[in-house]
């Protein structure tokens, strides 16, 4: 891990060398790098190296203190009811493809929720819409329930892929809830259109449901027709709060360490916008000076493209 | 015992007083004045900025699920340009947007004014007429000698004045123009494959990317239209149509980006506030949000025979729907909380 | 071996797209590269679609076998399975193919869709109370950007549109940006877990 | 009223109404649709990945006039082979060879994501907060009262909001006050995000019922 800072230390500095110690336009458009990514490179550089520095304390034994989020301890309840009624659960990972970052988070809580399903021996359904997805999400339930011991508990039909098609899957998940009564729905993951129309079927049928999206429009949706719902970097964080590897309350960590991160940097630049608009309005043009230099690199650079 | 009733009402309820508020208005068509807010006001602000001969970039990011809100958009902004002289390059990203395209160019129903139906007759457009006294059958008419004739199936027909109470229509927007070319005027580059790869494709180079047009399958050099456009640079602006990936995001980010091109578009209701703060930023110059967006740039434009103006009025009856079952809803909740003590 | 191989593809396969996104985008052969990329994640796509499809076939068939008065409903669904996918390998711009999806597929996704409006109105009905601090706020926001965006709205009081608008842009938008700036911080987490191979349930398995 | 004759038509018209039926309860027609639906998108899914990524992206590069032309072309023989092992899920036995292809798309969406919000969702976001929301706005070179107002709310909002994201604090003291002013202004958003949308959902519903009334049956206002 280490290594790889250092790679991307070695990157900068060439970065560097090719941005700034050519002054003339044409030689940086020659240069084999993005120079007007570099703000995103020094982001990266920051926040992955705070994630990793991180994970190196919490790997090291250090207590990572996380508060409760109340989403997740209403899994348990969720499944627990579900299991007292004798009936099944619906697990939704959402409908984006399997390189989506929001539906990795998905797969990864549906493995601690498979291995629940498995004790409890509640009957457990993944309807999919992106084939990548349902096979990994098949080898995922498969896992948890050999995991949890209950191999003979897993079936096959646990997992299913319907269609490719939005609202073809929505009405045969809608369906199956209708007919199926599941007694706790999860839907976490990417969701565009169906949120709505998968939550209020829900909520219809009884079901207690628990939600979660980065898709900030989306969110409304699931607010007002679930009983919990991780808002967007909840989802993220769900993973690493059901996870017993310290190494994921590390990176809880690291991204609050980010977040702090960004609140300096953009506090910094807001009161420097601040002085340099003030400076304008007394009467001072400073687009030649230092600061109206400072200035405009930092716009330009913050642009980006 | 109403009160239980109001607190566990039936969505069905709810329901059905919906399907009423869309409905009823539906049928009688009743209409309601609409008023431009400042985003389309903005956004009607940068077309108005175009000058006449200047070249625009049309991408039809959509597909017909959510033609309902954003084909209104396409109508409207198409009509706009022809209008004014602007050019119009059109595209897609999404494998059925070129149809659409196609089908506001050819096959969409244009509602027009009694005045122009007569004179588009007078040039020997096809013109179509839906007669309140027949019942919704659509009818072509013709003129013959001094008659208008309204014909149904095979030929048969029979003569019919003109009035103002019956409703004109022509199908396809290029329809309206006789003046409009192929080529000089407006040209089609079809659906692109490949997304932000033919996005950064036409940032470098316009001829390259795209090639040849999709309805002759000749060289866009051949195009007066397209001739001297080498890259993104060279349109005034690029108003992207988007319901989701690969369209707007895309366009913003790898069209705007390097080159800092106009950036306008038109996206669904449910999308435009993921979308507020690339407005915010400057890097996206105008905004048409849903259909509401539509009626208000209809309004800007003096288009009043818009297909989104039209859909006004069962929208508010909806709305109104809505906000009343949201104040029953707290009015059970205030009366249970503050007036029944258990 | 069977998890270690895949974890070192994930982190080069990850590692080379990060690189590339710094170089030059200029230059020809990066853009083709990228370009050529992706296209290797959908043609791995398409086959894993089959898969998708060998479930859902698998799954209709066997509850066709069982035949009972569902039976009924897989054959339909088979049936109109194949139909579609016939027509449309032999030749997408056959008769049968744009029919199904002008006058089949078309409506029932349009009108799946449509349903949301009805959810939204009975959504609005049961959440929308003011129980608490938190719920008065949303359920202030909903109420003036919903008559805002409706000539009627205007009817009632000229300001409404005018208010609805910058809820819209100043505390609406705001909020929405911390959320994309949270949800990216989660989302460069989640991936940086992966490239390093800590979060590796997405490969299932045993060592 | 002229009830069209158009089958099209009425096959569009009864699978609408069959959806539609499920509002008041599940029923025959609605398992029926959605039978249909289901089966018949899928099939969709399989003719337009073949036409639009079969075709155009590995058989025709691949066929040996595209191959003499561009030898690169060669190299699509790697997906191909990827993507005949992720058949191999079908048997039991060699299913863990599926993971090779999986952990190279998993791996390409993680490498394209991480930058891509890095670059999107965070610096574009506090370019927008910090260069397009100045606390001290000018107007014509003076100071402006309301605006500058407003960007202050705008940059509370913001970073109270993602105050109340932080997992590693308790919300309690400062922290927790400042956090409970982000949740207000998530409700407000969130709020204001549903009523923004209502209006989509109820254009849908709009076009549906045109299209039932004025397709099908034939009325017209």
């Amino acid at each position: 891990m280490k290594q790889k800072v250092l790679l991307f230390s070695l990157f900068q500095l060439r970065f560097y060398s090719s941005a700034f110690a050519t002054e003339a336009e044409e030689q940086i458009s020659n240069s084999f790098f993005q120079v007007s990514r570099i703000p995103v490179l020094l982001g990266l550089i920051i926040l992955c190296g705070l994630i990793l520095y991180c994970i190196q304390i919490a790997k090291k034994g250090q207590y990572i203190f996380i508060r409760k989020i109340a989403g997740l301890n209403a899994i348990d309840d969720a499944l627990g009811r579900a299991t007292e009624m004798g009936k099944p659960v619906l697990y939704v990972p959402g409908i984006m493809e399997i390189s989506d970052l929001q539906t990795l988070a998905s797969i990864s809580i549906l493995g601690h929720i498979a291995k629940k399903t498995a004790c409890y021996e509640t009957d457990l359904y993944v309807p999919n819409r992106d084939p990548l997805v349902f096979s990994t999400a098949q080898e995922v339930v498969k896992e948890s329930y050999l995991a949890a011991g209950r191999p003979d508990a897993f079936n096959e039909n646990m997992v299913e892929y319907l269609t490719t098609d939005q609202f073809g899957y929505v009405a045969g998940v809608n369906g199956y809830m209708v007919r199926e009564e599941p007694a706790a729905n999860f839907y976490l993951g990417g969701f565009y259109a169906e949120s709505l129309l998968l939550a209020e079927t829900g909520n219809a049928v009884g079901a207690i449901q628990v939600a979660g999206t980065a898709i900030p429009s989306q969110i409304p949706f699931f607010i007002s027709a679930c009983d919990y719902t991780l808002i967007g970097e909840e989802l993220y964080a769900a993973g690493a709060y059901l996870s017993d590897d310290p190494r994921s309350k590390g990176s809880l960590k690291g991204q609050d360490m980010g977040k702090l991160a960004i609140m300096v940097v953009t506090i910094l630049l807001i009161l420097f916008n601040i002085v340099y608009n003030m400076n304008i309005s007394s009467g001072n043009d400073s687009s030649e000076g230092l600061l109206g230099k400072t200035f405009n690199v930092l716009e330009s650079g913050m642009k980006g493209e | 015992m109403i009160l239980k009733f109001l607190k566990t009402l039936d969505r069905r309820i709810i329901f059905l007083f919906m399907a009423i508020a869309v409905i009823l208005p539906t049928i009688t068509g009743q209409r309601f004045p609409v008023q431009p807010s400042p985003m389309t006001d903005d956004f009607a602000s940068v077309l108005k900025e175009l000058k006449s001969n200047d070249t625009v970039l049309l991408s039809a990011d959509y597909d017909p699920g959510s033609q309902a809100e954003l084909q209104p958009m396409t109508l409207a902004f198409m009509k706009y340009c022809f209008d004014n002289n602007i050019k119009v390059v059109t595209m897609a990203l999404w494998p059925l947007g070129s149809k659409l395209i196609e089908s506001a160019l050819n096959h969409d129903r244009i509602y027009i004014p009694r005045e122009k139906a007569i004179e588009l007759m007078s040039k020997g457009k096809n013109v179509y007429v839906i007669s309140k006294k027949r019942s919704g059958a659509e009818e072509k008419i013709e003129k013959r000698g001094n008659k208008y004739i309204f014909i149904r199936d095979n030929n048969q027909g029979e003569e019919s004045i003109l009035n103002n109470e019956d409703k004109y229509y022509v199908k396809g927007l290029y329809s309206i123009y006789d003046d409009i070319k192929y080529g000089v005027d407006y040209l089609d580059i079809g659906y692109k494959v490949g997304g932000l790869v033919v996005i950064q494709g036409i940032v470098n180079d316009f001829e390259e990317t795209v090639k040849t047009d999709t309805l002759n399958n000749k060289s866009v050099l051949d195009y007066p239209i397209t001739r001297n456009i080498k890259n993104l640079k060279d349109f005034s602006a690029v108003f992207t149509i988007s319901s989701g990936n690969m369209g707007i995001k895309e366009w913003v980010v790898y069209g705007n980006g390097p080159t800092g091109v106009k950036v306008l578009s038109g996206v669904t209701a449910v999308s435009a506030p993921e979308f507020l703060p690339y407005l915010t930023s400057k890097q996206l110059s105008g905004l048409l949000a849903g259909l509401a967006g539509a009626a208000e740039f209809e309004a800007a434009t003096n288009y009043y025979e818009g297909e989104a103006s039209k859909g006004m009025t069962p929208q508010s009856y909806a709305h109104l729907v809505i906000i009343f079952f949201i104040l029953l809803g707290n009015g059970v909740y205030i009366t249970e909380k503050y007036f029944i003590k258990e | 071996m069977k998890r270690s191989i895949p974890i070192f593809i994930t982190f080069v396969s990850a590692v080379i797209m990060i690189v590339f996104y710094f170089l030059n985008q200029d230059i020809e052969s990066v853009k083709k590269f990228q370009a050529g990329i992706l296209n290797w994640v959908s043609i791995i796509a398409a086959f894993a679609l089959l898969l998708g499809i060998f479930n859902l076939l698998f799954v209709n068939f066997y509850k066709l076998r069982r035949f009972n008065k569902d039976s009924i409903y897989s054959l339909v669904l088979i049936v109109s399975f194949l139909t579609i996918t016939i027509s449309g390998l032999v030749d997408d711009t056959s008769a049968t193919y744009s029919w199904m999806f002008e006058n089949m597929l078309r409506p029932l996704s349009s009108t799946m869709f449509s349903l949301l409006a009805f959810y939204v109105a009975s959504a609005a009905f049961r959440a929308f109370r003011a129980k608490t601090k938190e719920a008065t706020f949303l359920l202030v926001a909903a109420f003036i950007v919903m008559l805002g965006r409706v000539p009627v709205g205007a009817m009632i009081w000229g300001k409404i549109p005018l208010i609805s608008n910058w809820i819209m842009a100043y505390p609406a938008a705001s909020a929405q940006s911390a959320i994309m700036i949270g949800a990216a911080l989660g989302a460069v987490s989640v991936s940086l877990k992966i490239i390093l191979g800590i979060e590796k349930t997405y490969l299932g398995g045993e060592e | 009223m002229t009830i069209t004759n158009d089958p099209g038509i009425w096959v569009a018209a009864i699978l609408t109404l069959a959806i539609f039926s499920f509002l008041i309860k599940d029923n025959p027609l609605y398992k029926l649709a959605e039978h249909i639906f289901v089966g018949a998108s899928a099939g969709y899914y399989v003719v337009i990945t073949y036409h639009e990524v079969l075709v155009p992206k590995l058989v025709t590069p691949l066929s040996t006039g595209a191959v003499k032309d561009n030898p690169y072309n060669l190299l699509l023989i790697i997906p191909l082979i990827l993507g005949i092992i992720m058949l191999t899920k079908l048997s039991r036995k060699h299913s863990w060879m599926a993971r090779y292809p999986l952990s190279f798309t998993v791996g390409v969406g993680a490498g394209l994501g991480i930058t891509a919000v890095i670059k999107s969702d965070i610096i574009s976001q506090i370019y927008g907060i910090a260069f397009q929301k100045p606390l001290w706005f000018l107007v014509d070179g003076k100071f402006d009262f309301t605006i500058s107002f407003f960007n202050l709310i705008y940059v509370v909002s913001v970073l109270s909001s993602l105050l109340y994201f932080f997992f590693s604090a308790e919300h309690k003291g400062v922290i927790g006050k400042t956090a409970r002013l982000g949740i207000w202004f998530l409700m407000i958003s969130f709020g204001a995000s549903f009523g923004f949308t209502v209006m989509a959902r109820i254009s849908l519903l709009i076009a549906r019922v045109q299209f039932l009334l004025e397709k099908f049956l034939g009325i017209m206002s």
